[in-house]
């Protein structure tokens, strides 16, 4: 069962950052990530999995709790890119991102600025358990 | 309207067409040469020594200060690296440590399989930036 | 009444598996024709995705309201009037025709009340414009259907592809059936089988729902767009009249699924249409006047046939 | 002949034609200036606040001036200080002015208030700083807020309709305010060249190589020719990738599946280009002072060669199944019009203000590049609708091409870069402005610098005056065409948070 619900998965990616071009270039027909079942929403109610990526202030980290509130469970967080992973990058020594992160638990880090797109699926695949072979 | 046709007939002929689609954990796509990945302590070939002395350029160089190095001193006044520890998490991939160290001792591999569950694995130490991983490309 | 609970059964499964195989070359097709591989992980092929995507909808429970409960009712209830085949038919009578397209007119409003229902925060949707447009491409399609009726002179469906077992209909009427096909495909696009509908906004919003109001959306959906393919079947292209050796079922299903491949090729070759001065463009200053062309010389070549025995 | 251009940093015409202008200002507006200067392109003017009004009314009236469009607006501190700097422009007379005008610490907000509504007599793209900040969701019908969508995710649009017609637009950029000024300070200038391309992710070498050619420009510096011909052909290949993925922006808006799939896979061919010579995607780090970071090999040149003639193929397939389909035509024309008179007032650049009809390209104006010995045209538009701002980047793709085979084909030989002590580098003088003709219009910088170190710097792109015009074109169209006229303006985010 939990096979069935994971081979079909909705994807919801906030900020607007560099990362997101790489993320949405999955989409093409070079990296097919729909191969996994694996689509791009819009409505965070649909959404299984909430990707972060981007710079951020105040006002942005408000709007994405609130995205995440609304998401259902079983809900998961991806973090993509140095922007989430370290601190935002361009506000250095912000609280911003830390705030964020004591607030939710973040499932899965991707580094890289910007990752590859075939990272983005690479994380995906292990976020999914799917073998590398 | 004949444009919307032969458009109707592209579309058609797709389905027998060879799809472009790299099907990602058989096969792999080439990393161009040149390209950032992760760092990568370079070894010398003969005496199978890592090169670097631990200078610590490549961490005043940094901007996101990812990578710590600390250097101790062995007998006969020989400098030896101690610890060099790259925090992934932090990292640009800019490339700017290897541009500036004057060793030569570090460069980038083609790495990119770099998900983690856990932020704490990022955190990579000296023995996994040696593994020859990088050496040769790593695709994925 | 035996015989009348296997009518059902019958009908009911095979509806469910053409729908399970329209899902799938829906999927897997529409990926082809990108030039992609498709959904690939259940299994070989991923033969397993409508499955799959069933079990994801109904994972995340949603509560149902009363309207999804109408829509599977009537669009269940089009079957019982509409033939399948020549003995897959429950309720046999002289106005089945007319009937059907009740029901249908019935479905389509009851869709976008409940599309217009579930309206997002950061979105809007115009259901009631929407609903207009999409019945206003029903007055060509009736056009259409009034001068087939005229020339077969039945109201039954059945009767009407049993007037055909000489020649079909499209002989007949090629302007008919060329009207009745474009329209049945702008209701296709804006039902938005593929994936990508545009009763609600958003780029990728067929993909988005949860729960079992989100399948019987999905459902009727199918069920309107095999009605149309069956209604154009039995219209113009002969039903399920056989062709020398060939059964006329096996005839039947290539048409179907024929027509079905069409639609979503044509669906894909062509870009989005959600603007509606253009759609009341396309509709008002093409395909009624077409229609309305159709529909008189149809009147009156009858009347001078019939009437006056002129011909 | 290239060696003469190449040799000076200004035409010599040019120089002459500032100073003029320059000294024309300095007398008419003797008393009310503390002094005025030639600051690279432009010039400086530094103004006190009671004087604005009149060196304003002075520089809009007069017909030897005619400054009539406004390009932006931004606060600077350096040291202790913080001024505003106004950037002025006047297209009739081809020269801009950037005035300079000091605030006092304790009221910045009431005296940029007062600043601000003081420009609002003179231009109206100066309403959206009015507005700014104070959002009047409670009273607009539709309330838009980002999207997925690349490029329409980084503001908040308030819309109030009449029927299905739009009747007022409001853009709040509030969750793009990131950046603030003391961002710059203790950046190194390596890491500063490492990051200044996250500020036009779309096509990041162009604020690399603006700020390193603005720092030329302060150290004197000559570069040499071969670094100047891979720099030009890095910015024509990010100016192809930038263009194709608009275009798959609006595809998959207009959701034309075919077209989107296919500039798609172009983008990833050009990507794949650019990163055999830089090793990154997106964010290149590659552009130095005096000269670029790697020289180009033999290897590489042959792989473009290549991929040249497939690219040129591919992107006229593509734009045949555009342009070809009668329904995407008719959704796109009349969307969205802009007219000259407004672009120009609104202070746009690049691809938008070309498709207005135009012909305004900074790579024929300016001299600095060798683009003059490059043959290319500029395409421009008639209407300024959505399909003229299509067909004009398709065209420039095309012609970018062309460019690019140019390059290829007379690459000199040579140094790649002048070592150049970075670490410590002497200014000649002290502030400058720095312009360069981006895929989205003219991407901007400005800088002060004292001897060693740089004071303070101004990062300004050009999409952040479409977003402001966006308010004033989405009046009067549809309400399903929000998205396509939007993303049809090519906004990056990546220049919105800096302003």
């Amino acid at each position: 069962m939990s096979f069935l619900i994971k081979s079909n998965f909705n994807i919801l990616v906030t900020g607007f950052g560099c990362c997101k071009q790489e993320i949405f270039a999955t989409q093409c027909s070079l990296y097919d990530i729909q191969r996994f079942g694996v689509n791009f929403v819009s409505v965070p109610e649909d959404a299984d999995i909430l990707v972060v990526q981007g710079f951020y202030n105040k006002k942005g980290i408000i709007r994405i709790l609130n995205i995440y509130d609304r998401m259902k469970n079983p809900k998961g967080i991806i973090a993509v890119g140095s922007c989430v992973l370290n601190e935002n990058l361009f506000n250095p020594g912000s609280e911003l991102v830390s705030q964020f992160r004591n607030r939710v638990i973040i499932n899965m880090h991707i580094p890289g600025c910007p990752p590859r797109p075939e990272a983005f699926i690479y994380a995906i695949l292990k976020f999914l358990g799917i073998s590398m072979q | 309207m004949l444009r919307l046709i032969k458009n109707f007939f592209i579309v058609f002929g797709n389905i027998f067409r060879k799809p472009h689609t790299i099907i990602y954990p058989r096969e792999r796509i080439i990393i161009p040469d040149g390209s950032r990945g992760v760092l990568h302590l370079k070894v010398d070939p003969d005496s199978l020594e890592i090169i670097c002395k631990g200078c610590g350029l490549c961490k005043i160089i940094c901007s996101q200060g990812c990578i710590t190095v600390q250097k101790r001193a062995e007998d006969k006044g020989r400098e030896v690296l101690d610890e060099f520890c790259l925090d992934l998490s932090k990292c640009i991939f800019c490339g700017n440590c290897v541009e500036f160290c004057k060793m030569n001792a570090i460069d980038m591999s083609y790495k990119y399989q770099l998900a983690e569950f856990d932020k704490k694995n990022l955190k990579l130490e000296k023995t996994e930036l040696v593994k020859p991983s990088g050496t040769i490309r790593d695709f994925w | 009444m035996l015989i009348i609970l296997k009518k059902v059964f019958f009908i009911l499964a095979i509806l469910l598996v053409n729908v399970y195989i329209c899902e799938y070359i829906n999927n897997k097709l529409t990926a082809r024709m990108d030039l992609r591989r498709g959904y690939k992980i259940s299994g070989a092929k991923g033969i397993g995705f409508p499955l799959v995507r069933f079990f994801k909808y109904i994972s995340r429970s949603e509560k149902t309201n009363i309207w999804t409960f109408f829509i599977f009712l009537f669009s269940l209830l089009i079957w019982g009037v509409v033939p399948i085949t020549a003995n897959l038919i429950l309720i046999e009578m002289d106005y089945s025709l007319l009937v059907a397209l009740t029901f249908y007119i019935i479905l389509i409003i009851l869709l976008f009340f409940n599309s217009g229902r579930t309206s997002y925060s950061d979105a809007y949707s115009e259901s009631g414009k929407k609903v207009l447009i999409l019945l206003s491409f029903l007055i060509p399609a009736l056009f259409s259907i009034a001068s087939i009726v005229l020339i077969n002179k039945t109201l039954s469906l059945k009767e009407i592809v049993n007037s055909q077992h000489q020649y079909w209909n499209i002989i007949l009427q090629p302007l008919g059936f060329m009207t009745f096909f474009i329209s049945i495909f702008l209701q296709f696009k804006l039902l938005g089988i593929r994936g990508k509908s545009y009763l609600s906004p958003g780029a990728n919003i067929g993909k988005e729902g949860t729960g079992l109001g989100k399948i019987i959306e999905k459902f009727s959906i199918y069920m309107i767009v095999f009605f149309l393919i069956i209604i154009l079947n039995i219209l113009y292209l002969g039903g399920w009249q056989g062709i020398y050796i060939i059964r006329g079922e096996i005839m039947l299903a290539v048409k179907f699924y024929i027509i079905f491949v069409i639609l979503l090729l044509m669906d894909k070759s062509l870009g989005r249409i959600d603007s509606y001065s253009m759609l009341i463009r396309i509709n008002w200053k093409f395909l009624i006047p077409v229609s309305l062309v159709n529909f008189i010389v149809t009147f009156g070549f009858l009347i001078a046939r019939d009437v006056y025995n002129l011909i | 002949m290239a060696d003469n251009i190449y040799n000076k940093i200004y035409s010599s015409s040019r120089t002459v034609f500032l100073e003029e202008i320059g000294e024309k200002l300095k007398s008419i507006l003797k008393d009310k200036i503390e002094y005025i200067r030639r600051a690279g392109l432009d010039l400086l003017i530094l103004v006190s606040k009671n004087n604005l009004y009149q060196v304003i009314k002075e520089l809009k009236d007069n017909p030897d001036f005619k400054v009539n469009s406004f390009q932006s607006i931004a606060a600077l501190t350096n040291g202790k200080k913080i001024y505003l700097i106004i950037n002025l422009k006047s297209f009739d007379n081809d020269f801009s002015v950037l005035l300079k005008i000091e605030i006092s610490q304790r009221e910045i907000e009431g005296d940029y208030r007062e600043i601000i509504e003081m420009l609002a007599k003179f231009y109206r793209a100066v309403k959206f700083y009015k507005h700014s900040g104070r959002l009047i969701s409670d009273r607009c019908d539709i309330k838009i807020l980002p999207r997925s969508i690349e490029g329409l995710d980084c503001f908040d649009l308030d819309i109030l309709v009449d029927n299905d017609l739009i009747r007022e637009a409001y853009v709040s950029i509030e969750i793009a305010r990131i950046i603030g000024d003391d961002y710059y300070k203790d950046l190194k200038l390596y890491n500063l060249i490492a990051y200044i391309s996250r500020f036009d992710w779309k096509a990041g070498i162009f604020p690399e190589v603006c700020l390193c050619e603005a720092l030329e420009e302060l150290l004197q510096l000559k570069v040499t020719e071969r670094a100047q011909h891979i720099r030009m052909l890095l910015c024509e290949l990010y100016r192809i990738s930038n263009h194709i993925y608009f275009i798959s922006n609006i595809c998959n808006i207009l959701q034309h599946d075919i077209a989107y799939n296919l500039s798609l896979l172009e983008r990833e061919r050009v990507l794949r280009i650019i990163e055999s010579i830089t090793g990154s995607r997106i964010v290149p780090n590659f552009i130095r002072i005096g000269g670029v970071k790697k020289d180009i090999s033999e290897e590489i040149m042959v792989s473009i060669r290549k991929s040249l003639p497939v690219l040129f193929r591919n992107i006229r397939r593509i734009e045949k199944i555009m342009t070809g389909d009668f329904l995407l035509i008719e959704r796109l024309r009349g969307a969205g019009i802009i007219s000259k008179e407004i672009a120009l007032e609104y202070g746009v650049s690049g691809p938008n203000l070309r498709a207005s009809g135009i012909r305004h390209d900074l790579r024929k104006v300016k001299d600095s590049f060798l683009y003059k010995d490059l043959s290319f045209t500029i395409p421009v538009g008639k209407s300024g609708d959505c399909l003229d701002r299509i067909s004009v980047r398709f065209n420039e793709m095309l012609q970018s091409l062309r460019i690019i085979n140019q390059i290829i084909n007379k690459f000199p030989e040579g140094d790649f870069i002048k070592k150049i002590n970075v670490s410590h580098p002497e200014f000649k003088s002290s502030e400058i402005s720095y312009g360069i003709e981006c895929p989205h219009g003219l991407f901007k910088i400005y800088l002060e610098a004292d001897k060693n170190n740089i004071n303070s710097l101004l990062v300004k792109g050009p999409s952040f005056n479409s977003l402001i015009l966006s308010e004033e074109i989405l009046a009067g169209n549809k309400i399903e065409d929000v998205d396509l006229i939007l993303a049809s303006l090519d906004i990056s985010p990546g220049e919105i948070i800096s302003s």
